[in-house]
């Protein structure tokens, strides 16, 4: 039965211990509003046929209902609205305090992507990682404009919302893996806020969290690689040329790329840096500059460790110095002049 | 019987036409500007639509696409929908049905027109200029960070609606003052009660949209802060002081298509009303209930979990009005004549939409259940089956309805049944994917989507060519019918409505007699009357 | 012309209710050096609306007009009660974050090594 | 003696009056509800800081805004006067009473341009523009914000009921009003009193309560 209407409805998966009782609520109400759209319709068709328009009847009687009547719809309906206030109304208080002890996570929104600290562990740019059968606590704020923070498969959302904390707390049922989307209008890169809930089983996120210490060594472009992920760098770039929301970052070392007010600049070490540290200063022909400033985010190691991650992607072409530019010039958007690059 | 000639040759020209002060005229001048703004309204509709058709880009790129859904809500919600059945059935209508010769303020009545103009051009100017992109709803920080111009739009917002609180104090005036002799306020035809509700709320939320408005303009323009959170500001104050606008607003836009509903389905039943009182008074119930729900579009911005219950219980409250409302129309058709003619058609189909957009409208008061719906397209889809399969329904039924009042011609009526299947049938297709787009999590305003959305959204774009179809063949056959539809003599619909006693098309003073009312309107039952 | 008796409100009224409007100022203005901690509040603007209730009797003439402008006056009042006390119901009634959260700075991002 | 007409929509003129009157009340409760959205604002700030509010209310100017209180409550009893005047075809005492008020109306409006002054040479600023050292709290920029647009749209309002009465006052002088055609006078007092009224609130608020 739940199977069959949440396949019907078309809801996502019941992946929080909140969505269950929540789609029964949502089902009542879809049945109940069902039966009484089909009685309504039902008459309202059988009065149009039954009582349409014949020669020779042309005088209608004088009708109106007894009070009583009325009393009844009015009571019934009140009655059940009231029902759906309260039934509402407490899975709605049961959203706000978690359930005993739980994980905190701080999360900042801000154009256009997440961050997640976990109280007890590393932080995490698009990626937030959680166990699973543990209550979460979610503390939200945002840098700049309102956001917020939606997973349709845990039935959980909260604006985030900046010079404020707001909270919302879930528990994942099962290991796995969830979107997350921004549900609050944020301006261009609203529908491209990407973010992910990695699900851990309990003893998968205790070694995640003993694990994220230790590693991290080896050579500077592996690291490089790893703050990519981790950052959401890959979000929006590929190493592999084809164009993401950004440009690819294969060939990108050395090559010219041609800007959006027409001039031209070699991709060299300076320039990879001020892309990341201010985007909007050059902002590459065909895209639009909704790249977030990683301004006090990334750490001068980490910094060094994607520019070096960058140089390393190369095809063989460009390794034997062909010059290639990789930013096409494609279909241009309008370029927006003093586009906030959202950090303060 | 005098040879007066009708309103619309009593004199002659454009002049005479852009310096009337007569209701029947300005009413004319609005219908044609506010069915214009439909259009341009839908024309964003469309192309944002079709945007949509791909889950990536498909023709525009995310800030155009912003721009559209902005200028789409800005231009419909303002520029038609709120001023389109008061200004223009309402100015028509009103006086006639009340027996007055006009409305109490008439140079003030021209006045709003042009200053809708005014207010509509600075709006246009905005949009050339590159609108704005920060939604209908204008949200700081956003509107106040966003590099796009938001004070053109703004402002032209500000303008409209000076002209909507005109409007509005107008209406209030005549009904109080111009009744005629025997109108008592149970014999006024019960359009009148829902337009006069209209009004009360016109003039009360209106003026704290212009504040709001204001607030937003300066804060983007001179970063004054007052919703900054860097300089103390609080972002939430800014949604409630919208909301105690915008959601009585929605009754601005709705309260009036119950005016038309409440007086075509007894005119088209032949017979009273059920129950005229709980419909009259339901109205004003509205007009009063409904300025104490705005919080519920805040269920989860970080307002107070107290205020979420009292918002939550008090839109329940609200929705009992409609219901009431509905209840009664579908019981007005027991036991009548009923002629299923084009307003008809509109009527059963407002019914239906109106009906269930406004069921998942009680659904989403639900606080829990809002959580998961919020800033969906289960939302998206809710506000137009209210707005689209509600208003411009009614405003479509009074259209066929009251077009042999206002120019005294009948529309063709296959034609006429014809387009409303059409809008009906385009209208499901196009909203009731989006309620399932809703359901399984997919936001709105969301210019790329994941794919797994797609089929939902290629059968939502059928639709809405669907619709304009219709609404295309609707303005053929109707701008047809102006020149050559065939003359349909005083009242062709036998209707017991105070607004067919005057001719058809009336006098320029409505009556050759002023008219002494003796009892309510659409009392079928009586044999002469 | 049917000219319809008024009962206009005299010279005399309007100097006794400027006088009570002086009077109520000045009291207020009182009150405002007395201490009454959680009560200055609404003394302070029920004297207001006492004040704003005479002038709109007597100055404004509301006693001797129709109910209908009555109407018009309860009824704004009525919602921008309601208006003022469900907005500032809101920040009053919030969650307070007293509690230190600690606020995930800038940079706080851990280094990975 | 002006004879005002009577315009065919109307059954007769004490009709006519009351539907200018209603009007014109209709107008001002919906004015009353742009400020109201001001108040709103005020309300829910004043509870999020409440000791700030408490606080700036010190830094207002009570001498002035006190001295600005009684001098608006007299203007509405000249204007209230000029009506009784004029109703009694006094045309030109009607006249010179309205000038009086427009006089007093000028002279709110320059007390509060010194007190405007005065907050401008310490740094009280609104919001984001606030500079004042001694009191460096997020709660007094709101506190401005909010001051400078309830104050600055009143004066606004009297700037603009300054104008209606002028034109009231060469009417009168040039005995247009009498018992029976009084309706712009009146609506125009109307008006005055409404501005009145919106002070008599606003003065509690920024400078008594603290
Ligand atoms: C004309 C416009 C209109 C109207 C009339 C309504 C009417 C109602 N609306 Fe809607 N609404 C909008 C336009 C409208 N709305 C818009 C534009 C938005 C989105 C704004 C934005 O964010 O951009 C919105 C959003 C919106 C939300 C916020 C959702 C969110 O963003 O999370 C909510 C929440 O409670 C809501 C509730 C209601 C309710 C309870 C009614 C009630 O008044 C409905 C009452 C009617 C009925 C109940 C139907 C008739 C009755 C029957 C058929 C009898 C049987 C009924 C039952 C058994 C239930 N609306
Ligand atoms: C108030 C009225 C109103 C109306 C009528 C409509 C009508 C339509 N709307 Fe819209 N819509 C809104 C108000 C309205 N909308 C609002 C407020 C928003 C939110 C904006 C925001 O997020 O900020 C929105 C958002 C919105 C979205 C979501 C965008 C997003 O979130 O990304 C979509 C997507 O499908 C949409 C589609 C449509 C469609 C297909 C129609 C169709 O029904 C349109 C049909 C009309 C035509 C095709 C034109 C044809 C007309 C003629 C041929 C002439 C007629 C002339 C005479 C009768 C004389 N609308
Ligand atoms: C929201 C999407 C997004 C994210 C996340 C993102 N970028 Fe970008 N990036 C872009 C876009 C769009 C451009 C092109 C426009 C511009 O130059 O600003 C770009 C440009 C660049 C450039 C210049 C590329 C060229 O071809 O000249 C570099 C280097 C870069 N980004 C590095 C990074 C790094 C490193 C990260 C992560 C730490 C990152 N980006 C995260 C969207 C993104
Ligand atoms: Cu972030 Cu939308
Ligand atoms: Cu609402």
């Amino acid at each position: 039965m739940n199977e069959l209407m949440r396949r019907l409805l078309m809801l996502p998966e019941q992946a929080s211990t909140i969505a269950g009782p929540l789609d029964r609520l949502h089902y009542a109400e879809f049945l109940a509003l069902n039966l009484i759209a089909l009685v309504l319709g039902a008459a309202g068709l059988w009065f149009l046929v039954r009582y349409r328009r014949r020669p020779g009847r042309l005088a209608t009687p004088r009708f109106t209902y007894p009070v009583w009547l009325e009393a009844t719809f009015i009571g019934g309906l009140l009655a059940m609205f009231l029902l759906w206030f309260v039934l509402g109304y407490r899975q709605y208080l049961g959203f706000q305090v978690p359930p005993g002890e739980a994980v905190e996570v701080y999360v900042t929104a801000k154009q256009w992507m997440w961050k997640f600290a976990n109280a007890e562990g590393p932080s995490a740019v698009g990626v937030m990682t959680v166990p699973a059968g543990r209550p979460v606590k979610l503390i939200l704020t945002s840098r700049d404009v309102i956001h917020s923070f939606y997973v349709p498969d845990f039935r959980i959302k909260q604006d985030a919302v900046p010079g404020r904390y707001t909270t919302v707390w879930f528990e994942a049922r099962e290991p796995g893996r969830h979107q997350i989307l921004c549900a609050e209008y944020c301006g261009t890169g609203h529908s491209q806020m990407p973010g992910e809930v990695v699900v851990l089983s309990g003893r998968d996120y205790d070694a995640w969290l003993a694990g994220e210490r230790v590693t991290g060594e080896g050579d500077l472009a592996a690291f490089g690689q790893r703050v990519a992920a981790d950052q959401g760098c890959l979000g929006c770039h590929t190493v592999n040329g084809t164009r993401g929301l950004g440009p690819t970052w294969r060939d990108l070392y050395g090559s010219t790329v041609s800007l959006t007010d027409g001039s031209r600049v070699t991709a060299d070490e300076a320039y990879l840096t001020e892309s990341m540290m201010d985007p909007q200063a050059k902002v590459v022909a065909g895209y639009p500059p909704v790249m977030p400033s990683y301004l006090g985010i990334l750490e001068a190691p980490e910094t060094a460790a994607l520019v070096q991650f960058i140089k390393s992607i190369a095809s063989e072409a460009a390794r034997a110095g062909a010059p290639s530019p990789t930013a096409s010039p494609g279909t241009s958007g309008p370029a927006t002049s003093g586009a906030d690059g959202g950090d303060r | 019987m005098s040879a007066e000639p009708d309103y619309l040759h009593a004199t002659r020209g454009l002049g005479s036409w852009l310096t009337t002060t007569d209701h029947k005229r300005i009413g004319i001048l609005f219908l044609w500007t506010v069915s214009a703004a439909l259009l341009l309204g839908g024309v964003f509709a469309i192309l944002l639509r079709l945007e949509l058709l791909t889950p990536g880009r498909t023709f525009v790129d995310p800030m155009t696409y912003n721009r559209f859904f902005t200028l789409h809500g800005v231009i419909m919600v303002w520029m038609f929908m709120i001023p389109s059945i008061p200004t223009s059935f309402g100015n028509f209508m009103l006086p006639i049905m009340l027996g007055a010769k006009d409305v109490a303020f008439p140079r003030l009545n021209l006045a709003s027109w042009y200053v809708y103009l005014a207010g509509a051009a600075i709006v246009l100017t905005g949009m050339v200029l590159g609108g704005t992109d920060t939604g209908w709803t204008f949200y700081t920080p956003y509107s106040s960070k966003t590099p796009a111009d938001v004070a053109p739009v703004v402002l032209g917002v500000f303008v409209l609606g000076v002209s909507t609180i005109i409007t509005g104090i107008n209406f209030i005036v005549t009904t109080h003052t111009l009744r005629a002799r025997g109108m008592t306020w149970h014999r006024m035809p019960l359009f009148v009660w829902s337009i006069y509700a209209t009004s009360v709320i016109q003039v009360l939320a209106t003026p704290v949209l212009g504040m709001a408005l204001v607030l937003v303009a300066l804060d983007h323009a001179l970063a004054l802060g007052v919703f900054d959170p860097a300089a103390g500001g609080d972002p939430i104050l800014y949604q409630h002081v919208f909301w105690f606008y915008s959601h009585p607003a929605v009754y601005i836009m709705v309260l009036p298509a119950f005016a038309v509903i409440s007086e075509t389905v007894c005119a088209l039943s032949h017979k009273n009303p059920a129950s005229y009182r709980a419909i009259a008074y339901s109205s004003v119930g509205i007009a009063f209930v409904g300025f104490l729900t705005w919080g519920h579009h805040m269920f989860v911005s970080g307002m107070s979990a107290l205020d979420v219950g009292v918002f939550s219980v008090l839109s329940m409250l609200v929705a009992i009005f409609s219901a009431i409302k509905v209840f009664a129309w579908v019981g007005t058709m027991y036991r009548g004549s009923i002629a299923f003619r084009t307003p008809m058609a509109y009527v059963i189909a407002f019914l239906v939409l109106f009906g269930v957009g406004g069921m998942t409208g009680v659904a989403v008061a639900t606080a829990a259940l809002d959580v998961h719906w919020h800033d969906t397209y289960f939302i998206v889809a809710h506000f137009h089956f209210i707005m689209v399969g509600g208003t411009i329904t009614a405003f479509l039924a009074g259209l066929h309805y009251w077009f042999p009042k206002m120019f005294g011609r009948l529309y063709p009526e296959r034609w006429g049944l014809l387009a409303a299947a059409l809008v009906f049938g385009g209208f499901l297709l196009t909203f009731i994917p989006q309620f399932l787009l809703g359901n399984a999590g997919m936001p709105r305003r969301y210019y790329e989507y994941p794919e797994r959305y797609q089929a939902l959204h290629v059968l939502s774009t059928g639709g809405s060519w669907l619709i304009g179809v219709g609404l295309a063949v609707t303005v053929v056959y109707l701008v047809w019918a102006l020149r050559y539809g065939p003359p349909s003599g005083d009242n062709p619909w036998g209707s017991k409505g105070f607004e067919w006693l005057a001719p058809s098309p009336p006098p320029p003073h409505n009556f050759h007699e002023t008219p002494v009312i003796t009892h309510g309107p659409h009392e079928y039952f009586r044999p002469e009357a | 012309m049917a000219h319809r008796v008024h009962v206009h409100v005299s010279v005399g009224g309007y100097v006794a209710t400027w006088i009570a409007l002086l009077a109520l100022t000045t009291l207020t203005l009182l009150l405002s050096f007395v201490h009454l901690g959680p009560f200055s509040t609404p003394i302070a603007l029920v004297i207001a609306a006492g004040k704003a209730l005479l002038v709109a009797l007597f100055f404004m003439h509301l006693v001797e007009q129709r109910a209908a402008n009555w109407l018009a006056l309860l009824a704004g009042v009525l919602l921008l009660g309601v208006f003022v006390a469900l907005a500032a119901a809101d920040p009053a009634t919030r969650p307070t974050t007293d509690e230190p959260i600690r606020p995930p700075a800038a940079g706080s991002a851990r280094p990975l090594s | 003696m002006w004879e005002p007409t009577l315009r065919f929509q109307f059954e007769d003129r004490a009709k006519q009056a009351h539907a200018a009157r209603l009007g014109m009340w209709v107008f001002l409760v919906s004015e009353m509800l742009l400020f109201g959205a001001l108040f709103a604002l005020y309300a829910a700030y004043r509870t999020t800081y409440p000791a700030a509010f408490a606080g700036a209310t010190r830094l207002t100017d009570l001498t002035l805004g006190t001295a600005n209180t009684y001098v608006l409550v007299t203007s509405s009893l000249v204007v209230a006067l000029s009506l009784a005047a004029a109703r009694r075809a006094l045309g030109r005492l009607a006249g010179g009473l309205l000038a009086l008020a427009l006089a007093m109306g000028a002279l709110f409006l320059v007390l509060k341009g010194v007190e405007y002054s005065a907050h401008f040479r310490e740094g009280l600023y609104p919001g984001t523009y606030y500079r004042y050292a001694g009191m460096p709290d997020r709660g007094a920029q709101v506190f401005f914000s909010l001051y400078y647009l309830m104050t600055g749209l009143h004066a606004l309002h009297v700037l603009i009921g300054m104008i209606v009465l002028a034109w009231l006052a060469w009417l009168a002088l040039r005995g247009r009003f009498g018992p029976d055609g009084d309706t712009p006078l009146e609506l125009g007092a109307m008006y005055w009193h409404f501005v009145d009224i919106i002070w008599l609130f606003l003065w509690p608020m920024f400078y008594l309560i603290h």
